[in-house]
């Protein structure tokens, strides 16, 4: 991964840089979530570092109907661009609609919209996670075996895509795994019951894909700690597990062995890219599809455009890269 | 009994709650234009009659019918509310409206808009047409029982029925009151108007009744004309063998006897003022006034209802904390509340938890209780105090109105106390059960206790060794025993005082 | 028996009475005033029409299952299934007009049913509810807790839980719309918030929720039809929340799985510190109009105000609770 | 005319009504007995000492917040904020353990302090609780309701959202245990929930619990010290709440910011299938840990059956109210 400064090759600069800055505003979506609590610390951080003049942050507590409220207020205040990062992709389509017809451009973090204009969406591939994920876990078993999916919320658009692309991938490269999908709500004490649960049942389970390691990655430790199955890849009993998010202590379980990868979703570049993008719209740039500057690609929506960061799979080989954002929490 | 037109006919009805048969093959009669009494004894299936009588619960058998035809279907409201008004003994007020709607509740309007300013008129006339002195505009919930009964009457009596049930409308009421509602039911009978009254006080029956039905361990017993039962017949008819009145025991109070139950200088603004009481062991005091002479609210004061505003309060020689019932009950007091429901009894409780609460930590060591020894002394109460029930684990919200109260009066004899306040003790309680309570009250004075006795009641009165009469907030006269009823009562309307 | 005549009504006690009366519910009023000075300190735009606007048009869904609640409330029952119903109504409505590919059941009705459709869904589930609590006299909370449940399960089940958003226009137009410069959801919203306020204090109907929440025996003793009346009010109860639904859907523009979720507990909060008793019986429509505008106003504040998210719920949680505080010392009486 | 006497109270009828009264309250088991059945058939697994085992474990945490609710809804009270206590409590005393680096304090106390720490803090909860409700006569639904968001907010306030990863070992050995071959979670609540029921069969304490509950008048007119008691309870309900903190933490190995979030309305539903009644003064504690067994079979055999996930709410709400109408059929006494 990289974390270079958000020039683009690929894409011109076709406004007129005359434009002076504005006020930038920012919604997160939770303040409950070690991935946004990090993305939330970067913020501040890299807009002092990129020059932008940054409103107070609002938080719209996973509640698309706040995020609507505080984007009003936000605008209300004088935002000359915002960014959200809307949990729920349906729901916020007047809002962006709103935006729009008041010339306020719009940088989508982690979702997609569904509809609505936004000027540039900055997320991971998340259907990469479950493909990257499904392999992953497919080539480990051999092709063969039982596997828990943790799923995250059905009715979330990243869990739904990580889901999508873990189920489709199994489907057709590694059609002899059986999967069972736990649908979890992002809850860690669901995720315990149910793969305590399924072990139960099928004391074979032999890999365990945990949506998110902010909230699935301590329960499933404990409930495999419980049932003896912490042990080294070598042993016929391991479980292999993989892991989305890439937050430090993942990264401690895979030093420790306790996990094996996990994918890490860059919340530092989200942060960097969520402001670069809103400062450039601001500043009145366009953005064309094609290959970037900071090994990502632009690709266009029917919607706008979107900017799919890397999200690279961590194992033991580079779990130590101190360019990983989860290396550089303090 | 024969008939030409029966205004209200009840023919075989059965009714049964549970293991308990509230009423067995009973029926009534009620010719068209009489005042008509239901009599029995508390659990005798006179209310449970009632409730079948206005359609609010339906026979397991039997059937009702007005003037011949069959009665309306249970669902029909509208048709059983032109048939029949009804003061039932269970309060139908609903405390979170004010008395103007309660009293046009579902009337307030034939159609369209409420017109609140001409329903409150409407209230206030009917309210000042049945000298009830209560504001048209607070909330029942507000109102303490008497009013709330009254309140209840002036509702059941406005409607225009030509069939009005009053089931124990005189349980709660005074002296000016009870005459009031006579003069009013007269007057409706004038009109032609039927009616089914139930009391047990036997004495209204007479004065206001033309015939009388008596029920007994749920079936009936017989129906005549009031001139063909004299009292004597009839208390037998509803105990089922020969009855005695009620001896007043008489008692030597000696001078020297311990002062049990004190008040110094006790005051509640807006209830009372300067009051000084004393009760020795073995006496037993009475508290009488007219309607809002601050009897209630002394008594309550007395036990640790009320925090008094000025004023100690000393019981058994301990001076108790003011608005503190535990330490009043800790320092020897036993005591029955004027409203049972609000304060008497927890329903869902049985009979033998409620009458044992204030003695719970005798019932077993290190705080527990046990349920053998708690079953035990609901046994002893049931016996004691002749409650009518299935038995002690039966929970108090099934019992009748007067077994309720005997289950109150058992909670304040529970621990013996040394000093007894009673209110209205006899309220709602037959006659046979009434000579037990009183009975219990004077045991418990003979075996050293000192009582208060707040009453509107002459006959309880009677068992007081003296009666303190209320006036306005303040004690003015202490008539020793030996007095006439019209000297009482003369004393409580404020006749004879400076 | 007296033979007084009737002396003739005292006007002036009167209008004191019913002002005092009123007042009871009107204990949130000073809250409501503190918030608007204080809001108006936070920030210079807090005042401006435009804002309060915008709070008024964010409340106004909330404020209708609110309506709903209190209504449900003062007749001495509970709706928790309500918060569903507001994103079941309107997806299933939905999905019965659009086309597959957008989600639909590919029925593909005319687009002009679709409200008709949520708002008889709405109705549906409340008489579901009713029938289930009045028929097998089940417990109101726990009835409706789990119905709560299984109207959710049947959005989630039914739309694979995948958002909504292309709607037709006309469902849209209600929660988007502007009538003379308004939102047209807070003119909907006001309407019904009037109409019940009318018929709870100048309708038979209407006070008959009032007698069956305070005593339900004494109501049917009084030949109110008990039952019949719970039941219609389980039905306007879902009607309304479909209605709610429909308004959240314009505003917001989409449908997603989660609309509605966690609602109930807002809709409680507001209609009891707006002074609707848990008990039934007590409690008056408009007492719960202020309770919802306080908590609108709290939220729009600190949005303002800007409060980091991580210590934003301390602090509305804590904002509730002097609110709550304030209400209790105004109105003089304790709640219950 | 019958001259028949009022028969002595017999005593034949006396022991038949006790075993009724006390069938009333297990009108569940039915339910949990077709449950047993229908999981058989969904899975060999699921009558294996094993599986039971872990659904006991997996509710355990729950059962304690249920045991809680329940006495504080016998009591006639209401406490929400019990299921933010349950993440609160255990978060705020490891901080006060574990190094700056892990997100503590700073303070680094003994370890073995945390468990001690973490009850202390549910019980102040509670006893706040108690103070605003009683000292202000404000209504406990309400209360609590903001005290559920002020308690959750400060833990998410304190921890800035994160959950917390290194905890004292001693922390974590209560809810990851085993003694005697059963999970120590499973002993603790079962112990608990054995004092508890005696306490409310056989002790005057408890028995206050259901005059206070059901007429709280009268209860002070006999002499109960109603304030105090219901006082103590809130305290006991929050201090059984953080120990279901503490379980809950040693099953999950951490402590996530959403801990016991969304609790309380499973805890409802447990103790009121369970005939625990709302409004107080009904119901056992016996009764309340059969509504929680519902939920957990229910959970467990869902699981097992692999119900497709958008599903799985609706069948588990469904499944929810059968059981409510077999409990009410086989209880015959309607519910409230
Ligand atoms: N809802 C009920 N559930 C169980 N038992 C009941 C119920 N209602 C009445 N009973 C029982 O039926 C019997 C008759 O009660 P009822 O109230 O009709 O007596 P009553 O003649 O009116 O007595 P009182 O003079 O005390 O009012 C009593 O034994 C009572 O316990
Ligand atoms: N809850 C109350 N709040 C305020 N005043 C009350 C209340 N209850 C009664 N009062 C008033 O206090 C005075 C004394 O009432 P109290 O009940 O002590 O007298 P009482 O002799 O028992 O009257 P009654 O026979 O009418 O019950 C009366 O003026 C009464 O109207
Ligand atoms: O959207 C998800 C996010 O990408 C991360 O995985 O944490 C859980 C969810 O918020
Ligand atoms: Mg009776
Ligand atoms: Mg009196």
């Amino acid at each position: 991964g990289s974390s270079g400064t958000g020039g683009t090759t690929g894409a011109q600069s076709t406004g007129d840089a005359g434009a002076k800055g504005g006020k930038v505003g920012i919604d997160f979506p939770r303040a409950d979530s070690d991935f946004w609590n990090s993305y939330g610390k970067y913020v501040p951080q890299i807009a002092g570092e990129l020059g932008v003049e940054l409103m107070p942050p609002t938080n719209s507590q996973n509640d698309v109907a706040k995020l609507v409220a505080n984007t009003q207020a936000l605008t209300g205040q004088g935002a000359k661009a915002i960014i959200m990062a809307p949990q729920d992709t349906g729901a916020i389509a007047s809002t962006l609609q709103t935006l729009e017809n008041r010339k306020i451009p719009v940088v989508s973090v982690d979702t997609r919209p569904d509809k609505g204009k936004v000027y540039m969406v900055v997320r991971a591939d998340n259907k990469a996670y479950g493909t990257k994920a499904c392999e992953f876990l497919g080539e480990k078993l051999g092709g063969k075996g039982k596997v828990v999916e943790l799923m995250g919320a059905l009715s979330s658009i990243n869990g739904r895509d990580r889901a999508e692309a873990f189920r489709s991938c199994m489907k057709e490269k590694f059609p002899g795994i059986t999967v069972f999908e736990e649908p979890t709500e992002w809850e860690g004490t669901k995720a315990a019951s149910m793969l305590q649960t399924r072990l139960e049942q099928h004391p074979d389970i032999k890999g365990v894909y945990m949506h998110a390691g902010g909230v699935h990655l301590a329960p499933t430790l404990q409930v495999l700690k419980a049932k003896n199955l912490i042990v080294p890849p070598e042993d016929p009993k391991h479980v292999f597990v993989i892991s989305n998010d890439g937050i430090p202590q993942e990264f401690d379980a895979i030093r420790k062995g306790e996990i094996d990868a996990t994918i890490s979703q860059p919340a530092d570049l989200y942060a960097r890219y969520a402001l670069f993008y809103a400062k450039a719209a601001i500043e009145g740039k366009t953005f064309q599809p094609g290959p970037t500057d900071h090994d990502s690609t632009i690709v266009q929506l029917p919607n706008g455009l979107e900017d799919q960061l890397p999200a690279p799979l961590v194992t033991k080989e580079n779990v130590d890269d101190k360019a990983l954002w989860g290396n550089q929490v303090k | 009994m024969t008939s030409p037109v029966k205004a209200v006919e009840a023919i075989g009805i059965t009714k049964r709650f549970g293991p308990t048969t509230a009423l067995n093959g009973a029926g009534i009669a009620i010719t068209e234009g009489e005042t008509h009494a239901l009599l029995g004894r508390n659990g005798a299936g006179k209310s449970t009659l009632v409730s079948i009588l206005t359609g609010l619960q339906r026979p397991d058998e039997g059937e009702v019918r007005f003037g011949g035809q069959p009665a309306p279907p249970l669902a029909d409201r509208d048709a059983w509310r032109q048939r029949v008004a009804c003061v039932y003994q269970k309060s139908t007020i609903i405390p979170t409206l004010t008395v103007a709607e309660n009293l046009f509740l579902n009337r307030q309007t034939e159609r369209g808009r409420i017109n609140w300013r001409s329903l409150r008129t409407r209230a206030r006339r009917l309210l000042e047409q049945y000298g009830v002195d209560v504001d048209a505009d607070v909330l029942a919930g507000d109102l303490g029982v008497e009013q709330r009964q009254l309140v209840e009457i002036a509702r059941a009596l406005s409607f225009g029925a030509r069939f009005i049930i009053l089931d124990e409308p005189t349980a709660q009421l005074d002296g000016p009151a009870i005459q009031r509602l006579f003069a009013r039911m007269r007057a409706l009978r004038e009109q032609g108007v039927t009616m089914m009254f139930i009391s047990h006080h036997l004495d209204e029956v007479y004065e206001i009744c033309q015939s009388v039905s008596v029920f007994r361990d749920a079936r009936h017993i017989v129906t005549a004309s009031v001139d063909d039962l004299p009292h004597d017949q009839l208390v037998d008819a509803m105990t089922g063998e020969a009855t005695a009145a009620y001896e007043y025991r008489t008692r030597t109070v000696g001078a020297s006897a311990p002062v049990v139950l004190a008040a110094r200088n006790l005051r509640l603004a807006g209830r009372f003022e300067d009051v000084d009481l004393a009760v020795r062991a073995g006496e037993v005091v009475g508290l009488a006034g007219s309607g809002s002479s601050g009897k209630v609210g002394l008594a309550e004061t007395l036990v640790g209802l009320r925090k008094a505003d000025t004023g100690t309060v000393t019981v058994n020689g301990t001076e108790v904390k003011g608005g503190d019932v535990p330490s009043a009950l800790a320092a020897g007091l036993g005591f029955v509340p004027q409203d049972r429901h609000h304060e008497g009894f927890v329903p869902l409780l049985s009979i033998a938890e409620n009458a044992t609460i204030p003695i719970a930590h005798k019932l077993g060591r290190f705080g527990m209780v046990s349920p053998a020894r708690r079953r035990e002394r609901g046994n002893q109460m049931i016996a004691r105090l002749d409650i009518k029930t299935t038995g002690p684990d039966q929970p108090v919200a099934d019992l009748s109105g007067g077994n309720a109260q005997k289950v109150v009066l058992a909670r304040a004899l529970a621990d013996d106390p040394k000093a007894l306040v009673v209110i209205n003790p006899t309220a709602g309680v037959d006659v046979k059960a009434k000579h037990s309570l009183l009975g219990a009250v004077e045991d418990a004075v003979d075996r050293g206790a000192g009582a208060v006795l707040v009453s509107d009641e002459l006959d309880d009165l009677r068992i007081c060794d003296r009666v303190l009469i209320m006036f306005h907030g303040r004690i003015v006269k202490d008539v020793p025993r030996g007095w006439t009823d019209t000297e009482l009562v003369a004393a409580m309307e404020g006749i004879d005082h400076q | 028996m007296t033979t007084t005549k009737t002396p003739p009504v005292a006007a002036v006690p009167q209008g004191r009475r019913i002002q005092l009366g009123r007042f009871r519910d009107l204990t949130l009023v000073p809250v409501i005033i503190v918030l608007l000075i204080a809001g108006s300190f936070v920030d210079p735009i807090f005042l401006t029409p435009g804002n309060l606007t915008n709070v008024l048009q964010q409340q106004s869904a909330l404020a209708l299952v609110v309506l709903a609640e209190a209504l449900i409330l003062i007749a001495g029952k509970f709706d928790l299934s309500l918060e569903s119903t507001v994103g079941m109504a309107p997806a299933v409505a939905v999905m019965f007009v659009i086309p597959v590919a957008a989600g639909g059941f590919g029925l593909e009705l005319p687009g002009i049913l679709a409200i008709p459709l949520c708002l008889l869904i709405g109705g549906l589930v409340g008489a579901f509810n009713g029938f289930l609590i009045m028929r097998f006299q089940l417990s109101a909370f726990i009835v409706t807790l789990a119905m709560m449940i299984v109207v959710h399960g049947l959005q989630l089940g039914l739309t694979q839980g995948k958002s909504l958003f292309e709607l037709p226009e006309s469902f849209l137009y209600l929660g988007s719309a502007s009538w003379l410069g308004l939102p047209a959801a807070i003119w909907i919203t006001g309407a019904l918030f009037a109409v019940a306020i009318v018929a709870l204090g100048y309708f038979r109907a209407g006070r008959s929720l009032y007698a069956i929440g305070g005593n339900a025996d004494a109501a049917r003793a009084a030949g109110i039809r008990v039952e019949r009346v719970l039941w219609a009010v389980f039905v306007i109860g879902g009607v309304v929340a479909a209605l709610a639904g429909v308004l959240e859907t314009g505003r917001l523009g989409g449908i997603s799985a989660n609309q509605g979720v966690g609602w109930i507990f807002m809709a409680f909060a507001a209609a009891v510190i707006g002074g609707v008793s848990m008990d039934g019986g007590k409690g008056t429509i408009l007492g719960a109009l202020t309770g919802v505008l306080v908590i609108g106003l709290v939220e729009n504040i600190l949005t303002l105000k800007g409060v980091p998210g991580e210590w934003k719920q301390l602090v509305y949680g804590s904002i509730i609770l002097v609110a709550l505080m304030i209400s209790r010392l105004a109105g003089g009486k304790a709640q219950d």
